[in-house]
């Protein structure tokens, strides 16, 4: 990496940096919120994935649309959902990005494009697949960023998603956020094959493994992807070697690993890479850190302000949206 | 304006205009396109409107309702053809996980205008993996408009309304019926996505049904009608939402009800539209509500048991019999 | 025999003497193994019965579940674990096309003696992708049986009673009784897998309900009771077969009935008991039968939302008042 | 095929023969019964693919399951079923080998293990891994032969069997007849990888192309496979290179491919292929093609004859084997 990051530059790397340490921060603060009870329900949290989120968010365009999963506030907040109304959401709030009626598991956004928060393994990749065929017979340049596990790999979706896009050279970038676990079920023990990337190219697609835990990396080839894809050269795979950190979700004892592999993938965790890195190239100091995470934290104070303060949908509303509203597109 | 077609071209004539009318329609669904579509509705609107519109998928259920979904999403207009609805249980997740639920869990931000249009029913012999009707079993489901258009009239109107919503909407049509010639009576634009029809009023009682039961109940009528008794016809149309309104307004006259649905009966369309009436016309009510279904088997191959599974004209008219001779 | 446990541990007992028992039985599905379960039942059996026999799937919903009726099919007693009703959806075809229709397709040569157990409901702020209750949907289906354990005796014996029938059985667990303690008060050798059973004698109303409904009905009564109104609960335990024996017993005795029901109102099990409670016992009721269901609404996330659409305690007594006021 | 076919020996030259033979006038039959109205219904003939059936089927013993489609008259037959069983299921009646209940689409035998007869494209792929994992958590030797078109390959249940069958190393043998089309859907215009060994591979699973065209080449590969198998070697696939010589059902007026390719693909038939290169290597004479095809018509005759027949189910059994009666297992 320490080549590209002393070309990066200090901006690029303040600026990566600081888009992993909200992410991060925020959800720290979300685990301690639901230990309080202020939040709720399934909680899935992307500690050590932060890069993937931030590099690929970093090399889309506006016009360009999001599928993701449950474990997608890295996601959602790289894209750019503000950070109160995702705090809101996790709170159940009616300021929240789903009008609070989503929760953790459902983050929807129609300003940036990001159409959920999808808890259904391996439900999203149709969408995606959907989504872009909807740019190419519009003719818009936009096409669909599909984030997934490698447990959605075993799914038959994954495999009627990935022929129907390359079937029909649709602009969709398939991410697969690999984390070695699906829960607890490792990936060689739940897949024949367990080269993700692999997988891609038996079904025709340009695939690549990348290292998730180097936003760099990350960026580089979600940037060359989303060029070959925007000059019409079909669907790309690219599969994110990356590690979750914490559990799987609240309710993880996490027996199917061994701490001494979870603390050996700590040392690679994207921040503290980057950080480390960067300042043996002299692009940060540790003041800049600080400075960062305070920034990270207080933003994340003033979003657990705003979903404290924020009203409670009536619950004389619960029947709405079921159906669109009048005057709905 | 009154011209004879079948069924099947009323819902070709429908494609055709939704295809010609609106950049965003599509038509996308297993053999649609070169082969002219399963029950050869769709055939030759490939030559006419291309191959980006009339798109041929593979064999992928749940792959390509997906896809539907996410099309309706990106700004598009997608009808997604199912072949039959047993089929469609390859893709209920998408259905009911996804678009039931998208507009919902994005606090009304996201709709899904996806008309998904499958054959439904028995009559062909086609046995127990081809021939179940769902259409009632979906109505369960919050989120998504259920259509069932019996009638020449509906098949050629039911969707356009169906591309105007900005919800899910499925449209069952009765494989039993694509050969069925009638006239074309109504214009396409004034046919609505909601409400029941009398489809023969009667005051002795109210016979409430919807799809290729639909002819059975008026054959029925018939017989009975040469025996002095008049039963009037109720098409439900939408199985979600239902019409109450009208249904309960038709009880208050007959003060009998008897709903025939070609669904398996436990659990089914019958049972909802007999709740309601009693829920809300308790007093109205001269008998119990009466259902005449399918009889609850997988539905099996020769013409023999075919018939015995399915409701059947003589059936209805002896439940219906029943029913009026029934005094409180 | 009088051992206080909790609803999972009983869930859990049940799988332990069934595995220990016969060779055939095996448990299969998504971490039940390594994770010990996504709710935790499964844990320890990994240990105690090795990988062969509790088996961790990859995430395949239609493939494992399709696999399970194979080997059932092929002299296995498999126990297929979905983790959520909602999650099912995606194995239906299976279920519906396939378990469902062996043996009357095969004209009785071929029987799938396959258990599915999966867990159902609202109640722990999942929303809408996970909290669904479809079992009174499922019962639709003939072909299928329908278990919904409510009481630790069920939890603990149903699943030994499944293992010994014939026919695909499943088994819906209620997410929100996992942490539930109670007494063991019967042998799981002598729970059966049909019946409904009175939970709660009563002469003014019959209260018709099944799974953790069970538990709110029976905090209803309770509070009628200081009113001095008192409700005979029935917990319905199986959902197909019904036993509308028992209800019109009941309703023989109370002259009103109010069925409640955690799944959506419309085209629901509430339907159905309601529709046979008319059909079998009209003139026994003195006021109309009323449903207390799911608001239908994917269910939302927020508590107080989540709360408000769900069946609750002071709902169904309100519900129960309205009926006893009732004057025929 | 030639040094192949001297070394067969006219024994067995002659008994493959036969066997393909009966398939082709028992369907020849159907297809005029169902022109009489005899037959109704979807009947799926496999008119030109007789050769796979065949080919496979004298490589299994009785202990193993065969699951199979809709398109199964070749499998049932070449399985053994009684061909008056067969054709009184085709009629609907009561001595049909599933009680007349399920017609064309649905045969079904206990006694020869022949587990349908599934008309849910792609359905029937996971029961054969099911019945490979009871043979193999029994200790049985058996294996699961398991019968899907090339269109079946592009469903979501293709990829989820073939990964738990490659992953637990279950005894089945996936035999995908690739006839080209799916209904009037070509392969290339629906699956975007159109080697389905290749796709096999793609799990980790030994797969080869076959010549399905050539019934040495199928019991050969087939023969290999089995062996495999039941060495404890694990699932093969083997793709079946065949051609649907006739409609796909009686509905289709084949708009979708041109009578020259059909007349090119007539040619190479495996009913007229053996018999020609048979007799050019002496290995039988016209005189023994004409006795085995009367001996087939006989065999068909008598069968229509048992149909016509056997008596209907009565009406009044509608409701029996929705559940297991009394006393079944
Ligand atoms: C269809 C379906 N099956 C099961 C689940 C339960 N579940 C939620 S997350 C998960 C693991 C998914 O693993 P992976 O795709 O690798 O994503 P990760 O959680 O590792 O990010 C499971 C089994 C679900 N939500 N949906
Ligand atoms: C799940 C499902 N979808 C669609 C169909 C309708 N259908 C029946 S056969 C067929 C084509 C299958 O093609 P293939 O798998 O290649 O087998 P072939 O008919 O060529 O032998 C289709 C689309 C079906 N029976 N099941
Ligand atoms: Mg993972
Ligand atoms: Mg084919």
């Amino acid at each position: 990496m320490s080549v590209r990051t002393a070309r990066a530059g200090r901006e690029r790397v303040l600026g990566l940096l600081a888009a992993m340490l909200r992410i991060r921060q925020f959800e720290e603060t979300c685990a301690r919120l639901y230990g309080e009870g202020k939040i709720r329900g399934f909680v899935h949290l992307c500690n050590g994935e932060e890069a993937v989120a931030v590099g690929v968010m970093a090399t889309l365009g506006p016009g360009d649309a999001i599928v993701s999963t449950y474990r997608e506030h890295g996601h959602a907040l790289a894209r750019g959902i503000p950070m109160d109304a995702v705090m809101a959401e996790m709170y159940g709030k009616a300021t929240g990005c789903s009008r609070g009626r989503g929760g953790s598991m459902h983050l929807f956004d129609a300003a940036t494009r990001f159409y959920g928060g999808n808890a259904i393994v391996g439900g999203g990749l149709p969408l995606a697949v959907g989504l872009a065929l909807a740019e190419k017979m519009q003719g818009r340049k936009g096409l669909a960023a599909c984030f997934f596990g490698e447990g959605a790999a075993a799914e038959g979706e994954f495999h009627e998603s990935l022929n129907l896009a390359a079937l029909w050279r649709l602009p969709v970038l398939f991410i697969c956020e690999n984390n070695l676990y699906a829960m607890g079920t490792a990936l060689e023990r739940s897949q024949s094959q367990t080269s993700i990337a692999a997988r891609g190219a038996a079904y025709g697609l340009p695939s690549e493994a990348v290292s998730g835990m180097d936003v760099f990396a990350v960026a580089e080839a979600a940037g060359r992807a989303v060029a070959s894809i925007r000059n019409g050269g079909g669907p790309v795979l690219l599969e994110m070697c990356t590690y979750r950190l914490r559990a799987h979700s609240m309710f993880d004892a996490q027996l199917y690993r061994d701490k001494a592999e979870v603390e050996a993938w700590q040392k690679r965790g994207p921040i503290v890479s980057l950080t480390t890195r960067a300042k043996a190239a002299a692009l940060m100091t540790e003041e800049d850190y600080q400075r960062l995470l305070a920034a990270a934290d207080a933003e994340v104070d003033e979003a657990v302000r705003f979903a404290e303060d924020s009203p409670w949908e009536p619950a004389a509303d619960l029947g709405r949206f079921v159906y669109a509203e009048a005057g709905s597109p | 304006m009154s011209t004879r077609i079948t069924y099947r071209e009323a819902v070709r004539e429908a494609l055709r205009e939704a295809l010609a009318a609106d950049p965003r329609v599509f038509l996308m669904g297993e053999d649609v396109g070169r082969y002219g579509g399963c029950f050869a509705v769709s055939k030759g609107l490939l030559e006419e409107f291309g191959e980006e519109r009339i798109r041929d998928t593979p064999l992928a259920e749940s792959g390509f309702v997906g896809a539907g979904i996410g099309a309706a999403l990106g700004g598009m207009r997608p009808i997604v053809e199912i072949m039959t609805g047993n089929f469609s249980l390859l893709a209920l997740d998408q259905i009911i996980n996804t678009a039931a639920t998208l507009c919902h869990m994005s606090g009304g931000q996201f709709h899904v205008p996806l008309v998904i249009r499958m054959g439904t029913g028995a009559g062909r012999q086609l046995a127990a993996q081809h021939s179940h009707s769902f259409e009632g079993w979906y109505a369960h489901v919050p989120g998504i408009r259920i259509a069932v258009p019996a009638t020449i009239d509906d098949a050629r109107g039911m969707l356009r309304a169906a591309l105007a919503s900005p919800d899910p909407v499925l449209i069952f049509e009765p494989i039993s019926l694509y050969n069925m010639e009638g006239e074309v009576t109504e214009a396409a634009s004034a046919v609505r996505l909601e409400g029941a029809a009398i489809r023969r009023p009667g005051r002795d009682l109210s016979v409430i049904t919807s799809g290729a039961s639909l002819w059975k109940c008026l054959e029925a009528a018939d017989a009975l009608a040469s025996e002095g008794v008049e039963a009037e016809v109720i098409d439900l149309r939408m199985l979600r939402p239902l019409d109450d309104a009208m249904l309960l307004e038709s009880l208050a006259r007959t003060h009998r009800a008897l709903v025939v649905d070609e669904g398996w009966r436990s659990v089914g369309l019958a049972a909802e539209v007999g709740m309601r009436l009693v829920e809300q016309g308790f007093y109205e009510l001269d008998a119990p509500v009466a259902r005449v279904c399918t009889a609850e088997v997988p539905i099996p191959y020769p013409r023999h048991l075919e018939e015995a599974a399915l409701p059947s004209a003589p059936v209805i008219a002896e439940a219906a019999r029943r029913l009026v001779g029934h005094a409180k």
